[in-house]
C-alpha cells in the first residue's frame, strides 16, 4: 500500500515540478528579454505577405474520420490490454474470445479502407 | 466477484440466437463490402431477414427446451450463464421472439420500398439491424446492469446510425443528432442511477443486488431513490414518455420509414424490457420487506409518468399533421399503455402482469409495423408524409385501405382487433387493482385518440385525393401489411390461445424474479 | 466515508455540469463533450464505489472501462452524424437544427 | 530509491521525492541539450559537415548559447492569436512528457515510481501533449499552424494506434503491464530479449515511436517547404523553446522505454557480463537508440501526406494485430 | 320444436352473413345489393316476430337462452397468496326477456323499413349496405346479449358503422357530424367499459376448485352479477385464503356509486340526457334519412335500454336515492327540447328537439321505479322509434324531391303530395300524444308511474305535452297547408317502396294506440324480479 501511494506521490511530485519550471523559465525571461512590441511584429505570419482572410478555414472532414478512426480503435485497445495480461492463465479460450474480437477489429479497418476513408486528397 | 467464469462450449446452446444474428452481421458486413457496386443490396436485405428467421427458430427450440428440462417442482429452468450475468429464461425468450419477428417483419417489408436515393447506404442499412436487435436481446435477457447496459447501448447506437441512413436528408442527419443527444443523455442517466445502485449494494449483478437490498434501504435510502429516480428519467427518455418525449417526433419523422418503425416496436420494448427486469426485481425486495414505501413511491412516480404520456401523446397526437410525427406522438400514448401493467407493480391478484404487457405488445408491434408500411408506400407514391396524402385512398387502393382502417381501430382500441382486448386486459387490472384515475385516463385518452385515428379515417373514405390512379404497392410490402392486419384480428378474435399460450410459457417466480 | 462523499460531490458536479452544457450550449459538438462530461462523471462514481463502497470490488472498475468504451462510440456516431449534417449546412450551431416539425 | 517505496508517507520521504524530480530534470536538461548538439554533430558528420564548432570547444557550449538566446529573445504574441491559449500550449505540451518521466526503471535499484499500469501511463500522458499541439495551432490564428497542428494530430493519433497495439505482444509474454516486470522476464541471454521474439512489434513500435515524435522521416506537420514550421511557425523564445525540449524529452523517454520494452533493460547480452553495472548496460543501449534515431533523420527522405496516413493503418496496424495472434499462438504452442 | 335451433343467434349474425354476401355481389348492381340487403333485414323481422309470438311471458325468456363460454383467459398465475390463477371469463351469452322483446322487435321493424327507405342512396351502394348490416348486427347484439363484455363489444361494433353512414353519405356537415358522434359516444362507451370493468371485477368474481388447484374466476357474464348483488352472502362465503384480503373484492358503497353514475353518463349520452345532446342534434340533421329512421329510431334507445337494464336492475338504491335528480333530468330534457323545437326554422331540427323532450318522459319513467312508470318508459321508446322513424322517413322523401328541409321554404304540400301529407300528420299527431295513437300510451304510462312519488315534477313535465302540441302543429300544419312554391307544382307522390314502409310504420302506430296490451302484455313480468328485489333490499 504504501509502495502504491508512494509511487503517486513522485508523480505528483514530477507534476508539481512539471508545472513550475516553464513559469519560472517563463517569468525569468520575462524579466531578461526586451519587450517592445509594434503592429508589424505583431501580425499573423504569413511568410512575409499580409495575412489573407481569416484563419477559420474550412478543412478536410478527413481529420474527422481519423479522430473517430483513432477512437474507435484506441478504445479497443482497453479491452486488449487486461487480456494480455492474464492471457497465460486463461488459455485456449481467451484465445478464442480474442480472436473474434480482433476479428472484428479488422472488420472494421477492412471497412472503413474498403470506403477510402484512409485515402488521402489534399491539403 | 467470486471466481472468473467463462463461457462454455456447452453454453453456445443456449447463445444460438444471439450468435446466429452477430455471426449473420458479420458476415453480411463482409459481403456488402465485397460485393461489387452494381449488385442490388436487396441480397443483403433478403439474407438479414433469413438471419433473423434462423435466430427465431432457435429462439422457440430454447422456449421448448427450457419447458422439457422443467421438472414438477422447479417448473421451467432458467439458465444461468456467466455467473448469472445472462439469463436464459423464458421472459427473455418472449421478448427476443418478438423482437425479431417484428424486425423481420419490418426488413420484409421494406425490401423494395427503401430506394437507393433515399437510403444510399442500402446494405449497412439492412445489416445493422441485425446488431440493433441483438441489442434488445441482450436487454431483455441480461441478470447484470453491465450486460444490460451494454445491450441498451448497442441498440441505441446502431439506432443512431440507422436514423441517419438518408444520407442524402438533412432531415435525417438533423434527427440522428437529436438522437444521439437525446439518447446520450438519457443513457447518462440511466448509467448514473446504476452506478448509485452498485454502490449502495455492492454488486452489478441483479440477483445479488436483490440480496443486498433490504440492507441498503436501512443504511443509504435516500441513495436508493436517487438512484430509481434517475433511471427512471432515463427510461422515461428512451421509452419517449411525456415529459421526456419531445426527441420522438423529431426522430420518427426524420429517419426512414422501416427505422421509425424499429425504434418504435423494437427499442421500445426493449427499454420496457429493461424497465422490467430492474425494477421488478428490486421493487419486490421492498414489497416482501414489509418496507413498500419505496416501492410504492417508484411505481406512482411511473405511474404518473405513464398517465402524462397517455395524455400528453394523444393530445399532441391531435393537432398533428405529419403522419410520422403522428405515430410518435401515437407511441408515447402507447408507451403509457405499456407501461401500466409495470406501474401496477404487486397486488394480491396481480403478480406481474407480463402477461397483459405481453400481449399488447404483439398487438402494438403488429399495429404499428403495419401501419408504418402502409405509410411507406404512401408517401413513397404521394411524396406526402402529412396526414392528406392519404385523401382519397379508398378510391385508389381500396383493400389497402380496409386493412389500414383494421390497423387504426386496432390502434384506437376498438373491437373486435388485438389492440382492444391488449387494452381491455391492462384497463381491466387496472380497475383491479383500484387505480381508478389511471384507467380513467386511460379510457378518456383512448377516446380522444378517436379523433387521432378516425381522421386518417375520414381522409381516406370522406375526402377525394388528387391522384387517381391506383396505388403503387410491393409485393412484400402487400404481403406484410396484410400479415399484419390478420395477425391483429387474429388477436382480436382469438385472443385466448395466445393468452393462453403466455401463461403456459411464463412464470413470473422463475422468469422475472431474479434471486 | 467522506472520502467517498467528496468523490460523489464531485462527480455530481461534473454530471450537472454536463448536463448544464447539453442543455444550453449552442456549439453542437461542446454538446457532445457535456455529454461525456457527464459519463465521465459516472466513472468517477463507479470508480469511487468501487473502492469505498459497501462492498468493494473491481466491478465497479470493470463497468467504466465499459462505459468508455460505450461513450467514445457513442461520440464517435455523434461525430460521425454531425459531419453528414455539415456537409449539408456548414454549421455547428444547433440552433439551425430546425427543419424537422415544420 | 526502492527502500522509500515502503516507507510510510512523511514529508521526509516526500522532499526526498521532490529532491529526485529536481534531479532528473537537471538530468533530462542536460540531456537534451546535449542530443541537440550530438545530433547535429552526427549529421554534420554523416553529410561530411563538421557540425557545432564554434562556441566552446569543439562546440559543446552551442546549444547552452541557443538557449541563452532563447531566454533573452523577445518574445512576441500575433494581435490576433487567441492569447490565453497561446500561452497554455507549450506549457501544457511540456508537463506530460516531464511527468512521463517518473516511471522509467533505469536499473534494479534505480526507480522512481513502480506503476502497475506501466506502458498506458506514458500513452495517456503523451496523449495530453497532442491536445497541447492542437490548441497551440489552434491559437495562433494562423492557417499554417492551424493546419501543422491538424496534421500533427492526426499523424500522433494515427501511429498511437499502431503504437499501442505493439506493445500488447510483450505485455501477454510477460504477463504483467509493469516495467519492471518486463525487464525482469527479458533476463538472460540478448536473444531472449523482446526484441527477438517480439521482431514485428519491435519495428512497429519502432516505426511508430518515431512518426509519434514527429521525426524525420515522418516529419510532415512542421515541413518547411509546405507549411513554414508547423504549429509552432508563431512562437518565439522560451515558449517556442517548450516545444523543442518537450519534443527531445519524448525522444528521451521513448529511447528509454525501446531500451526497457524490447532491449532488456538493464540486463547484460550476456549473463556472464552482469558484474559490470545495470546502469551502464541500460544506458549503452539507451544511447544506441537515440543515436540510431538521429542516424535516421539523417538519412530518411521525408513521406508524402498520405504515403504517412496510409502506412500507420495500412501496414503497421494490420501488423500489430497479426502480431498479437502470433504472440498468443506462440504461446498457445511453445509455452 | 325449434329448441334447439340458436334462434338469438341467428338474428344477431344474420344480418352479418347479409353483409358478407353483400360484399361478395358485384358493386354496381344497386338492385341486386339492395335485394339483397333488405332480404337480410327481413330475415331477422320473421324471426323476431315468430320469437314474439312464442314468447310466453309467465315463462320469460329462459327457452331463448343461449350460453356459451366464450373466452376464459388466464391472467395470472402464481399469486402470491391463496388461489393459483385467477382467469377472466367472457361467456357468449345471449337471451330475451320482457324488457329486451319489445326492443328487438322495434329494431326488426324498424330496420327492415329504413332498409326499404335506402332507395335515395346514390353512391357507393355495396359500402352502404355491408355498413349498414353490420350496424344492425351491433344493435341486436346490444339488444340481446348478457355479457357485459360482449355486450360492449356490440355497443362499439355499432359506432364504426355510424360514423362511415354518416360521413360518407350524409349530407353537408357530415364530417364534423360523424366525429362529433364518434367522441362522444365514444365517451360513452369509455365510461361504460369503467364501469362494467369495476363490476367484473368486484361482482362477476366467483371461485372455482379443481383439481389443479383453486382458480379465480372473474365473469362478466349478467346473471351472475346479479346473483352476487342480490346475494352478498355467497361472496362472503369465500374464504380469505382463496382470495387473499376479502376487502380488495366486495363492492363498496362508493363504488357503487361511481359505478352508477358512469353508467348514467354512458347511458345518458346515448339517450341523450340534457347537456350531451349536442352531437345528436348534428347527427339528426346530417345524416341520411334511412341511418336517421335507425339513428333516432333505434340507436337512443340502446341508452334507455342500458339505463334500465344495467342502471336499474344493478343499482335500484342508487337511482332511487336519485330518482329526483333523474327526474328533474328529465323534465329539463322535456322543456328544454319541447320549447326549442317551437323555435327552430329547419324541420329535420325540429325533429331532433322533439325527440331529445320524447326522451325526457322515457328518463321520467325510468326514475319512477315503478312497474307501470318502467313500462311506460320502454313503451315510450319504441312508440318513439316507429313515429321518429316514419318522420324522419318522409322527411328524406320530401327533401329528395324539395331539396330542402327548411320550413319557410315548405309550404303546401297537401295540395301536391297529398298521401306523404296524410301520412306526416299521422306521424306529428302520434307524436304529440293524440290518444289512439301509439305516442300517448308511452307518456300517459310514464307520467302515471312518477306521479305516484313526485307530483310536482310530473306535473311541469306534463306542461311539455302542450308545447309538443305547438311545435308539431306549426310545423307540420305549416308545411302541409299554406302557401305551395311554384316549383312543387310537379311533385310526384310517394312511389310503392316509399309508400310501403310508410303505411306499414303508420299502421303500427295506430295499432299499438290502440291495442297497448300487445306490448305491455310482453313486459308483465320483465320488471318484477327488480322491483322484488329493490323492496327486499331497501326493506332488508
Amino acid at each position: 500500500m504504501e509502495k502504491y501511494i508512494n509511487s503517486y506521490v513522485i508523480v505528483t511530485a514530477f507534476l508539481i515540478l512539471g508545472i513550475l519550471f516553464p513559469i519560472a523559465v517563463l517569468w525569468l525571461g520575462k524579466q531578461l528579454r526586451p519587450h517592445k512590441p509594434n503592429a508589424a511584429k505583431e501580425t499573423t505570419y504569413e511568410s512575409g505577405n499580409d495575412p489573407v482572410g481569416d484563419s477559420q478555414i474550412r478543412f478536410n472532414v478527413r481529420y474527422y474520420l481519423y479522430a473517430l478512426m483513432f477512437v474507435v480503435f484506441d478504445v479497443e485497445t482497453v479491452f486488449l490490454y487486461p487480456w494480455a495480461v492474464a492471457y497465460k492463465q486463461m488459455g485456449l479460450f481467451a484465445l478464442v474470445e480474442m480472436v473474434i474480437f480482433a476479428g472484428l477489429l479488422c472488420i472494421g479497418l477492412v471497412y472503413a479502407w474498403r470506403k477510402k476513408v484512409f485515402k488521402w486528397n489534399s491539403i | 466477484m467470486d471466481s472468473l467464469q467463462t463461457l462454455t462450449w456447452s453454453d453456445t446452446w443456449y447463445l444460438s440466437p444471439e450468435i446466429t444474428l452477430s455471426i449473420v452481421a458479420i458476415l453480411l458486413a463482409v459481403l456488402d463490402l465485397v460485393l461489387p457496386r452494381r449488385v442490388s443490396r436487396n441480397v443483403i436485405g433478403w439474407f438479414t431477414l433469413a438471419g433473423l428467421l434462423a435466430a427465431a427458430v432457435f429462439v422457440i427450440l430454447l422456449i421448448m427446451d427450457l419447458k422439457d428440462s422443467g421438472t414438477t417442482d422447479v417448473p421451467q429452468q432458467v439458465v444461468n450463464l456467466v455467473g448469472g450475468s445472462y439469463r436464459i429464461d423464458d421472459f427473455g425468450n418472449l421478448l427476443k421472439l418478438l423482437f425479431l419477428g417484428s424486425s423481420a417483419f419490418i426488413v420484409f417489408s421494406s425490401l423494395g420500398t427503401v430506394r437507393d436515393e433515399d437510403v444510399p447506404i442500402k446494405g449497412e442499412f439492412y445489416y445493422l439491424i441485425l446488431p440493433a436487435v441483438l441489442g434488445a436481446m441482450v436487454m431483455s435477457s441480461s441478470g447484470d446492469l453491465i450486460t444490460l447496459f451494454v445491450g441498451l447501448e448497442l441498440l441505441s447506437i446502431t439506432s443512431y446510425i440507422l436514423v441517419a441512413a438518408r444520407k442524402r436528408s438533412s432531415q435525417s442527419s438533423e434527427a440522428a443528432f437529436k438522437y444521439v443527444v437525446t439518447g446520450g443523455v438519457a443513457s447518462a442517466f440511466i448509467l448514473y442511477g446504476m452506478s448509485f445502485l452498485y454502490g449502495v449494494t455492492g454488486s452489478t449483478l441483479l440477483s445479488d443486488i436483490y440480496q443486498g437490498m433490504e440492507n441498503a434501504m436501512l443504511t443509504s435510502e435516500a441513495l436508493l431513490y436517487v438512484s430509481f429516480f434517475l433511471m427512471i428519467s432515463g427510461f422515461a427518455v428512451k421509452l419517449a414518455l411525456a415529459p421526456f418525449h419531445a426527441w420522438a417526433s423529431d426522430v420518427y419523422q426524420g429517419a426512414p420509414t422501416p427505422v421509425t418503425a424499429f425504434l418504435a416496436v423494437v427499442a421500445k420494448g426493449a427499454a420496457f424490457a429493461m424497465l422490467y427486469r430492474i425494477f421488478f426485481t428490486f421493487m419486490t425486495q421492498s414489497y416482501f420487506s414489509q418496507n413498500n414505501v419505496m416501492s410504492n413511491d417508484v411505481f406512482l412516480a411511473l405511474a404518473v409518468l405513464a398517465a402524462a404520456a397517455m395524455i400528453v401523446g394523444t393530445a399532441g397526437a391531435l393537432r398533428q399533421r405529419n403522419v410520422k410525427r403522428l405515430l410518435a406522438l401515437s407511441g408515447v400514448a402507447n408507451a403509457g399503455i405499456l407501461l401500466t401493467p409495470l406501474v401496477l407493480g404487486l397486488a394480491p391478484l396481480h403478480t406481474s402482469l407480463f402477461n397483459e404487457f405481453f400481449y399488447y405488445l404483439i398487438a402494438y408491434a403488429f399495429m404499428n409495423i403495419g401501419a408504418f408500411a402502409v405509410l411507406t408506400i404512401v408517401s413513397r407514391d404521394t411524396g406526402n408524409e402529412t396526414i392528406s396524402g392519404f385523401a382519397g385512398l379508398y378510391h385508389r387502393a381500396p383493400w389497402t385501405v380496409v386493412g389500414m382502417t383494421v390497423l387504426l381501430c386496432s390502434l384506437a382500441g376498438l373491437p373486435v382487433t388485438g389492440g382492444f382486448f391488449g387494452k381491455l386486459f391492462i384497463l381491466f387490472a387496472t380497475v383491479q387493482n383500484k387505480t381508478y384515475w389511471l384507467a380513467a385516463i386511460l379510457l378518456v385518452t383512448t377516446v380522444v385518440s378517436y379523433a387521432v385515428y378516425f381522421s386518417f379515417i375520414r381522409q381516406m373514405y370522406l375526402r377525394s385525393g388528387e391522384i387517381d390512379s391506383g396505388l403503387r404497392m410491393t409485393v412484400p410490402a402487400t404481403i406484410g401489411i396484410w400479415l399484419c392486419v390478420s395477425a391483429t384480428l387474429a388477436l382480436g378474435f382469438f385472443p385466448k390461445p395466445i393468452m393462453e399460450w403466455i401463461d403456459q410459457v411464463f412464470s413470473w417466480p422463475y422468469d422475472m424474479f431474479v434471486s | 466515508m467522506t472520502m467517498l462523499g467528496s468523490y460523489l460531490t464531485l462527480a455530481a458536479v461534473l454530471f450537472c455540469v454536463g448536463l448544464y452544457g447539453v442543455l444550453t450550449k449552442r456549439n453542437a459538438i461542446v454538446v457532445l463533450l457535456s455529454i461525456e462530461l457527464m459519463l465521465n462523471a459516472v466513472n468517477l462514481n463507479l470508480i469511487a464505489f468501487s473502492k469505498y463502497g459497501v462492498n468493494p470490488s473491481l466491478t465497479g472498475q470493470i463497468f467504466s472501462l465499459f462505459t468508455i468504451t460505450v461513450a467514445a462510440a457513442e461520440a464517435a456516431v455523434g461525430m460521425a452524424v454531425l459531419i453528414v449534417w455539415y456537409r449539408g449546412r456548414a454549421t455547428v450551431n444547433v440552433d439551425e437544427f430546425d427543419e424537422l416539425g415544420r | 530509491m526502492q527502500h522509500f517505496w515502503d516507507d510510510k508517507l512523511s514529508w521526509g520521504t516526500a522532499g526526498i521525492f521532490a529532491a529526485t524530480a529536481v534531479a532528473i530534470l537537471a538530468i533530462v536538461i542536460f540531456f537534451v541539450t546535449y542530443a541537440i548538439y550530438f545530433e547535429r554533430k552526427f549529421i554534420g558528420w554523416m553529410q561530411f559537415r563538421k557540425g557545432p564548432n564554434r562556441v566552446g570547444p569543439l562546440g559543446l557550449l552551442q546549444s547552452v548559447a541557443d538557449v541563452a538566446k532563447l531566454l533573452l529573445k523577445e518574445d512576441t504574441i500575433p494581435s490576433k492569436a487567441d492569447r490565453g491559449l497561446f500561452i497554455l500550449a507549450p506549457v501544457l505540451a511540456f508537463v506530460p512528457s516531464f511527468v512521463v518521466l517518473a516511471f522509467i526503471p533505469y536499473s534494479l535499484n534505480l526507480q522512481f515510481a513502480d506503476l502497475n499500469v506501466g506502458f498506458l501511463y506514458y500513452i495517456a500522458l503523451s496523449g495530453i501533449t497532442t491536445i497541447a499541439i492542437v490548441v497551440g495551432g489552434w491559437a495562433s490564428n494562423n492557417k499554417y499552424a492551424l493546419l501543422g497542428g491538424m496534421r500533427s494530430a492526426a499523424q500522433m493519433i494515427s501511429y498511437e494506434v499502431p503504437l499501442v497495439m505493439s506493445v500488447v505482444g510483450i505485455v501477454m509474454m510477460t504477463g504483467s503491464l509493469n516495467l519492471r516486470d518486463i525487464v525482469i522476464h527479458q533476463e538472460g541471454y540478448f536473444w531472449e530479449w523482446n526484441f527477438l521474439p517480439q521482431i514485428i512489434g519491435f519495428g512497429v513500435f519502432i516505426i511508430s515511436a518515431i512518426s509519434e515524435l514527429n521525426r524525420t522521416p515522418f516529419d510532415l506537420p512542421e515541413a518547411e517547404s509546405e507549411l513554414v514550421a508547423g504549429y509552432h511557425v508563431e512562437y518565439s523564445g522560451f515558449r517556442f523553446a517548450f516545444f523543442m525540449l518537450t519534443e527531445y524529452i519524448y525522444v528521451y523517454a521513448i529511447a528509454c522505454l525501446t531500451t526497457i520494452l524490447f532491449l532488456g533493460g538493464w540486463n547484460p547480452p550476456f549473463p556472464q557480463l552482469d558484474f559490470i553495472p545495470g546502469i551502464i548496460w541500460f544506458f549503452l543501449k539507451f544511447a544506441f537508440i537515440v543515436f540510431t534515431l538521429f542516424w535516421i533523420r539523417a538519412t530518411f527522405p521525408r513521406l508524402r501526406v498520405d504515403q504517412l496516413m496510409g502506412l500507420a493503418w495500412k501496414v503497421l496496424l494490420p501488423l500489430a494485430i497479426l502480431n498479437i495472434f502470433l504472440t498468443a499462438l506462440g504461446i498457445e504452442l511453445i509455452g | 320444436m325449434l329448441d334447439n335451433v340458436p334462434i338469438l343467434s341467428l338474428i344477431t349474425f344474420a344480418p352479418l352473413v347479409g353483409a358478407l354476401i353483400v360484399l361478395l355481389l358485384p358493386s354496381q348492381r344497386s338492385q341486386w345489393l339492395r335485394m339483397t340487403a333488405i332480404a337480410f333485414t327481413v330475415i331477422p323481422l320473421v324471426l323476431t316476430l315468430w320469437l314474439f309470438a312464442a314468447y310466453q311471458p309467465s315463462i320469460g325468456g329462459a327457452v331463448y337462452t343461449e350460453h356459451a363460454t366464450w373466452l376464459s383467459i388466464p391472467l395470472n398465475k402464481e399469486l402470491l397468496q391463496g388461489a393459483t390463477s385467477s382467469l377472466l371469463s367472457f361467456d357468449y351469452h345471449l337471451a330475451v326477456d320482457g324488457i329486451s322483446m319489445p326492443l328487438l322487435l322495434l329494431t326488426s321493424i324498424v330496420s327492415t323499413m329504413a332498409a326499404l327507405a335506402s332507395v335515395h342512396i346514390r353512391k357507393r351502394w355495396k359500402m352502404f349496405y355491408v355498413l349498414f348490416l353490420l350496424l344492425l348486427t351491433g344493435i341486436y347484439g346490444v339488444f340481446l346479449s348478457r355479457d357485459l363484455i360482449l355486450f360492449f363489444i356490440f355497443f362499439e361494433v355499432t359506432l364504426i358503422p355510424m360514423f362511415f353512414l354518416i360521413g360518407i353519405w350524409g349530407y353537408y356537415g357530415r364530417e364534423k357530424a360523424a366525429t362529433r358522434f364518434l367522441i362522444y359516444n365514444g365517451i360513452g362507451s369509455a365510461a361504460m367499459l369503467l364501469s362494467f370493468l369495476l363490476l367484473i371485477a368486484t361482482l362477476g368474481f366467483s371461485a372455482v376448485d379443481s383439481q389443479a388447484g383453486s382458480h379465480i374466476l372473474f365473469s362478466g357474464n349478467y346473471d351472475v352479477l346479479l346473483a352476487n348483488l342480490s346475494d352478498p352472502q355467497a361472496m362472503a362465503n369465500l374464504t380469505v385464503d382463496q382470495v387473499g384480503s376479502k376487502a380488495d373484492f366486495m363492492l363498496n358503497d362508493n363504488m357503487r356509486w361511481g359505478a352508477f353514475i358512469l353508467l348514467l353518463i354512458a347511458f345518458g349520452i346515448k339517450v341523450p340526457i340534457f347537456p350531451f345532446h349536442t352531437w345528436m342534434l348534428r347527427v339528426h340533421t346530417e345524416a341520411p334519412p334511412s341511418i336517421v329512421m335507425i339513428h333516432s329510431g333505434i340507436l337512443l334507445k340502446m341508452g334507455v335500454y342500458g339505463l334500465i337494464r344495467f342502471g336499474a336492475f344493478l343499482f335500484p338504491e342508487q337511482l332511487q336515492s336519485w330518482s329526483t335528480v333523474i327526474a328533474i333530468l328529465g323534465v329539463i330534457n322535456i322543456l328544454y327540447g319541447a320549447i326549442l323545437a317551437c323555435v327552430q326554422k329547419e324541420f329535420k331540427l325540429v325533429l331532433a328537439y322533439s325527440s331529445i323532450s320524447h326522451m325526457g318522459i322515457v328518463l321520467l319513467g325510468i326514475a319512477s321505479l315503478e312497474e307501470v312508470g318502467l313500462q311506460g318508459a320502454i313503451y315510450q321508446s319504441v312508440s318513439h322509434g316507429l313515429i321518429s322513424a316514419l318522420l324522419f322517413l318522409i322527411v328524406g322523401s320530401l327533401y329528395e324531391r324539395t331539396n330542402t328541409t327548411q320550413l319557410d321554404e315548405l309550404g303546401g304540400l297537401a295540395k301536391a303530395v297529398p298521401f306523404m301529407s296524410g301520412i306526416l300528420l299521422v306521424g306529428g299527431l302520434a307524436s304529440l300524444g293524440l290518444p289512439g295513437l301509439s305516442g300517448f300510451v308511452g307518456e300517459f304510462l310514464s307520467f302515471l308511474g312518477l306521479f305516484g312519488s313526485m307530483k310536482w315534477i310530473t306535473a311541469i313535465g306534463a306542461l311539455g305535452i302542450l308545447f309538443a302540441a305547438i311545435y308539431v302543429l306549426r310545423s307540420i300544419l305549416g308545411i302541409t297547408y299554406g302557401s305551395m312554391p311554384a316549383s312543387f307544382a310537379n311533385m310526384k307522390d310517394a312511389r310503392f317502396i316509399e309508400a310501403l314502409p310508410m303505411i306499414a310504420l303508420a299502421a303500427l302506430i295506430v295499432l299499438l294506440g290502440v291495442y297497448p296490451s300487445i306490448l305491455t302484455d310482453l313486459m308483465q313480468n320483465g320488471f318484477n324480479g327488480l322491483l322484488e328485489q329493490l323492496h327486499t333490499r331497501m326493506g332488508g
